[in-house]
C-alpha cells in the first residue's frame, strides 16, 4: 500500500505537530508531543481520564480526547505503546487532585507502561486506578476473556467514562461505570487487506485477492482463520452470531451498535452491513439504541470492519447520551 | 579470561555497544519472527533498543557507580523503545542495576545475581510464568544455568558458553508449545511450531554479551 | 479491491435502506429510496435546498442533508447521475413555497438531469435556480474555469447555502451567497490507487507501485500527469501551489482549508499534509480560520486526498460558522 | 425493402429490442472505451439502457400513439440509465416520439424527421456543439445523410447503409480530435486520437436498427 508521507522515522511526531496547529484551542502537550492533553486540563472537581497507545489507529487513541471524553492520551509510535515518562507526564498534568483513570486496550506493552507510570505516579501522591479494554471476542474464548485484546470497543468506554467523570463522580465511581460499561460491550473484526507499518515498509501479512481473515486484530494479529471472501450479509451474520453468543443480550434489550470501518473500507459497505446486522437484531427483538457508523477505530490502510455491541441499561444510556466534543467526534 | 576476571565500566559499556549492534544487525530476522505470530514490530523494537544502548554507551561515563549506570539506561531503552520486548529489557537492566547500586567493578557471581534479577523483573513486571512461550523460557535457564557452572567452579568463558546454551535449549523446548500470552497467545494454536521472537533475540543478546 | 458486498447491483438500494433504519428521525425518502429528504421537511420560510449525483462518494452528497444543511438529496447509482423522476420527487418534498435551489457537481449526467426536473417543477409553479460547483482546478485551466468539474468544495457550498437559507433569506439571496462562495473555493486531488464500480468488478484505472496521479477527479477521470509518488511535504507543496495560483488569496486572508481523503488514506497522512499546507501558509501571512481534515467526499476506496481552500470574508465567516448537524457531520 | 415500406407498431417495438440486444452485447467494448477517457460506466449506461428497452418493447403494447409509445420508452431509459448517455438516448427517444406524436405508422420521411428531432433534442439538452467530440458529430451527419439520401430517391436500405457510413465517418473525424466537453474534456490532449465512446455507441445503435 502507497502512502502520503516522508522519512517513515518522523511520522508520528509530524502528524502531531500538525495536530496542535490544527487544534490550538482544543489540545496541546505536556513536555513531549507524545503527550496530548486538552489545553484547559486539569479540570477542576473532575476525575481525570487517561489513554494511550500505539498510533495507526486514529481517531483511536488520541481522537477521543476533548469536553465528555478524555483529558489525556499518551502517543506510541506506529502500533507502539508510548513511553512510561510519556504516560506520567500526562498523568500529573490532568490530575486536579481526583486522581487519574487510566483506560486503554490489554496489550502487553501498554499495560507494562501503564503500571511503570502508574507507580511512578503514586510517589507524587497521584492516586490512579486502571481499566482494561479486552473487548475482542476473536482473541480468546469467554473462558479466557482475561486474555482477550481491546479494539473498538474502548470508544465506547471513553464515552461513558467522560460522561460519569464530568458529574463529578469520584475515581473509584468512575472506574466502576467504565467496568459496567466495559463487561457490556464486544467486539469482533474482519480483515480484508493488510495495512503496512512505515518504518517496516512492508504488509504486515500477506492475504490473496479472494480471502478474509475472520477475527483480525486492529495491528495486523491474526484471525480466528483464513477463509474465502463471502458476501456483505454472510459477513455480517458470522459477526453478529459470534457477538451476541458472547454477549446474550435477550429480546426488549437496547444495543449500541458500532460498525467501524479499518480505512479503506467505504461508508458505503458499512452501511451496506448495518442494514443486515438491523435485520439480524430486529428479528430477535433486539433494539438499536444508536447507530454509529463510520471510522472510529481503524488500522491505517486496512480494508475491513469490526462490530462492536455495547447493552445498555438506563444508567448507561444516560452516559451514552451526554454530549461529548473532541476534534474527532462530537455527539449533541 | 578465568573466574577471577572483574568488568570495569569500560568492559560494560562495550557490552552494550555489542548487543546494540548485534538487535541491530538482526532487525530484519526479529521482523519476520515476530510478523509469524505477532505484530512484526519486534525489528524495530531491538533495533531502537540497540541505537539507544549504542548512543548511550558512547555519550555517557560509566562513572563509578555501574548500578546507577546500568540503571539510567534501562529508562533510555524505556524511552526509546516502549514496547513489550523494548519495556522487557529496560526493565531487566534496571533490575540487573540495582543489584549492583554503587559497585563499580563485576565479578562473575556479580553478573550471576544481576541475570537473576534480570529474570525476576521481567516475571513481575510482565506476569508471565514459565512455560508460556515468552523471553522467560530462555532467559530463566540461562540464568540458572549461569550460577550453576559458577557455583560448581567453571570459568566464566565456560559459563557463558553454557548459558547461551541453555537459552538456545529453552527456546527450542517452548518452540512446539502454544504461546500463552501476549500478542501471539491470540494466534492460539496457530504459534505451536513456530520460534519465539523474544527468545530469539535473548540468545542473540546473550551470544553478544558472551561473545566480546 | 475487494469490497464487502452483496449483489452489485443491489449495493446502492441496501445502502439506502440501512442509512433509513440507521436514521429514521433524521432522514426518510419520498416516493423511491433514492430520493432522500429530511424527515422534517419541507421547513417553513426557508427556500428548499438539494443535491444529488452518484452514490461512492460518502459523506458526499446525501451526508450533508440535515439541520444547517440541505433538505434533500436525490441520489444515483454508483458515479451515476439519478433520474429527473428522483430529483423532482424531492423537490416538490422540500420547496414550502419559498423555492428550490439545486447545488451539484458540473457532470453532464447530473447536469441534464436536474435541468429536465427543473422544467417540470416549474410547471407545478415551483421556483427552481440552480448553482453549480466547479471547484477542481486541475479540470480546466482558469480561462475555462466554466468546464471545470464539482468535487470536495461542494460541502462548503453546502454549508454556506444551509446557514444562509436558515436566516430565511429569498431564493435568489440563497442563490447568490452560494455563488459567491463558490467564487472563492478551489480544490485539486491526487489519487495512489483506483477505486472499483462495484458492477465494473474491475479498477477504472491501473496505477503503478511507486506512481501517483496528481489532479485525479473523484470518479477515476484521469488527472494532470501520471508521475512518480513523491513525498508527503512535495506532493502538498504541489497541491497548495497550484490552488493558490488560481485563488489567488493575500497575506492577512482567512481560509477554510479541507485536507480530505478519498478512502483508503489514513488520517494520520492527512494530517501529515495539513502539518505542510499551514506551514506554507503560513510563511505568506495566510491564516487558517477552520481547517477541516478528515473524509468529506470519497471515491470508495481510492487512496489519496484532496485539497479545498476557501478564501473567506466576514459574511461568509458567519455563515461558515453557524452549527449543522446531518447524521455524517456535525458542527457545533 | 423499399422506399414505400411502412413500419407498424411491431416493427418499432422490434427495433428497440434489437437495439437494446447490441447495447448489451457491446458492454465490454464501450466500457473498455470509455475507462480510456471517461470514467468506465459507458458500458453499464448502454446494457440498462438495453435492459430498459428490452423490457418496455416485451411488456408495453405500442399501442395506435408510435408517438407516444417512443417517448413513454425515453422516460424509462431515463429512470433506468440517468446518466449522460443514457439522458441523451432518453432525449434522442422523446422528442422522436413528439414527431410522430399520434401516428400509427412510420414511413421513410418519418424516419428522417426523427432522426433530426433527435439530434435537435440532444443538442438542446446537453449544449454541446458539432466538433466537441460528442455523440453528435456521429448522429448529425448520420441525420442528413439519410434525409440527403431519401430525397436523392434512394431506397430506404441504401439510405440506410449511408446513414451509418456517415456515423462511421463522423466517429472517424473527431478520433484525432480533443474532447471539448463532458467528462472526457477533463482528460485533454490525452483524447487526441481515442474513439469517442458516444459516437461508438451511436454506431452500434444504427446498426442494430437498420440490420432488422
Ligand atoms: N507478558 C510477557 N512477559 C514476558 N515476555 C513477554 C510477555 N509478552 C510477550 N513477551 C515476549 O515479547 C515478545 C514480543 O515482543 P514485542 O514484539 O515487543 O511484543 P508486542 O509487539 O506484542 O508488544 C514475545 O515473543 C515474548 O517473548
Ligand atoms: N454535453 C454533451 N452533449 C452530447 N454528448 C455528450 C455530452 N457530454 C458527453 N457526451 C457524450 O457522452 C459520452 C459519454 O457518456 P457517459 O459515459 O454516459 O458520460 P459520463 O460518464 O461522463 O456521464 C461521450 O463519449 C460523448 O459522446
Ligand atoms: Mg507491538
Ligand atoms: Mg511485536
Ligand atoms: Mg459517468
Ligand atoms: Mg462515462
Amino acid at each position: 500500500m502507497k502512502k502520503i508521507i516522508n522519512q517513515p522515522a518522523e511520522f508520528v511526531p509530524e502528524l502531531l505537530e500538525a495536530l496542535f496547529k490544527a487544534h490550538p484551542d482544543q489540545l496541546s502537550y505536556q513536555d513531549d508531543v507524545h503527550s496530548v492533553v486538552r489545553t484547559d486540563s486539569p479540570i477542576k472537581g473532575k476525575v481525570g481520564l487517561a489513554t494511550g497507545g500505539g498510533s495507526g489507529h486514529l481517531p483511536v487513541f488520541l481522537g477521543y480526547v476533548g469536553t465528555g471524553m478524555l483529558d489525556g492520551c499518551a502517543v506510541g509510535d506506529v502500533f507502539q505503546s508510548p513511553s512510561a515518562e510519556q504516560i506520567l507526564s500526562i498523568t500529573k498534568r490532568i490530575d486536579s487532585g481526583k486522581g487519574v483513570l487510566y483506560i486503554y486496550g490489554n496489550y502487553g506493552g501498554d499495560v507494562m507502561n501503564f503500571d511503570m507510570s502508574a507507580e511512578m505516579a503514586e510517589m507524587d501522591d497521584i492516586q490512579v486506578r486502571t481499566v482494561l479494554v479486552k473487548d475482542d471476542v476473536a482473541s480468546a474464548p469467554p473462558e479466557e476473556a482475561a486474555r482477550r485484546r481491546g479494539v473498538a470497543g474502548m470508544v465506547f468506554a471513553f464515552k461513558i467514562a467522560g460522561a460519569k467523570a464530568d458529574q463529578g463522580a469520584s475515581l473509584d465511581e468512575v472506574a466502576a461505570a467504565t467496568e459496567k460499561a466495559l463487561a457490556n460491550i464486544r467486539t469482533m473484526g474482519v480483515a480484508l487487506s493488510s495495512c503496512t507499518v512505515p518504518v517496516v515498509g512492508k504488509p504486515t501479512f500477506s492475504i490473496g485477492d479472494k480471502e478474509m481473515e475472520i477475527g483480525m486484530g486492529i495491528h495486523g494479529e491474526r484471525g480466528m482463520k483464513r477463509e474465502k471472501l463471502q458476501t456483505a450479509d454472510e459477513i455480517t451474520e458470522r459477526m453478529t452470531d459470534a457477538i451476541l453468543a458472547d454477549l446474550q443480550p435477550g429480546a426488549g434489550d437496547r444495543l449500541a451498535v458500532m460498525i467501524n470501518g479499518l480505512g479503506a473500507t467505504p461508508l458505503e459497505e458499512l452501511y451496506v452491513m448495518y442494514g443486515k446486522v438491523h435485520e439480524i437484531l430486529a428479528e430477535k427483538g433486539i433494539i438499536v439504541y444508536r447507530p454509529y457508523i463510520g471510522e472510529f477505530a481503524t488500522s491505517m490502510e486496512m480494508a475491513g470492519a469490526s462490530f462492536t455491541f455495547f447493552k445498555l441499561d438506563d444508567e448507561l444510556i444516560e452516559l451514552l447520551d451526554a454530549p461529548a466534543h473532541t476534534p474527532f467526534f462530537t455527539q449533541l | 579470561m578465568d573466574n577471577s576476571i572483574i568488568f570495569k565500566g569500560a568492559d560494560v559499556a562495550a557490552a552494550l555497544i555489542r548487543v546494540g549492534d548485534a538487535l541491530i544487525s538482526q532487525r530484519e530476522h526479529l521482523t519476520d519472527l515476530d510478523q509469524a505470530m505477532g505484530d512484526g514490530d519486534l525489528g524495530i523494537t531491538t533495533s531502537k533498543t540497540g541505537e539507544a544502548l549504542k548512543a548511550y554507551a558512547s555519550d555517557t561515563l560509566s562513572g563509578d557507580d555501574l548500578g546507577k549506570y546500568l540503571s539510567a539506561a534501562g529508562m533510555k531503552v524505556n524511552s526509546a523503545a516502549p514496547s513489550t520486548m523494548g519495556t522487557l529489557l529496560a526493565t531487566a537492566l534496571m533490575r540487573a542495576g540495582k543489584e549492583v547500586k554503587g559497585r563499580s567493578e563485576l565479578d562473575g557471581p556479580a553478573l550471576a545475581t544481576m541475570l537473576q534479577a534480570a529474570y525476576q523483573g521481567m516475571m513481575e513486571r510482565g506476569k508471565a510464568k514459565l512455560g508460556d512461550k515468552t523471553i522467560l523460557d530462555a532467559l530463566g535457564p540461562a540464568a540458572v544455568a549461569f550460577n550453576n557452572a559458577l557455583d560448581e567452579g567453571d570459568d566464566l568463558p565456560t559459563a557463558g558458553d553454557k548459558m547461551i546454551f541453555a537459552a538456545e535449549e529453552g527456546l527450542a523446548a517452548v518452540t512446539p508449545l502454544r504461546s500463552q500470552i501476549g500478542r501471539a497467545s491470540w494466534v492460539g494454536e496457530r504459534t505451536e511450531g513456530l520460534v519465539d521472537p523474544g527468545c530469539a533475540a535473548l540468545v542473540i543478546i546473550l551470544q553478544a554479551i558472551v561473545n566480546g
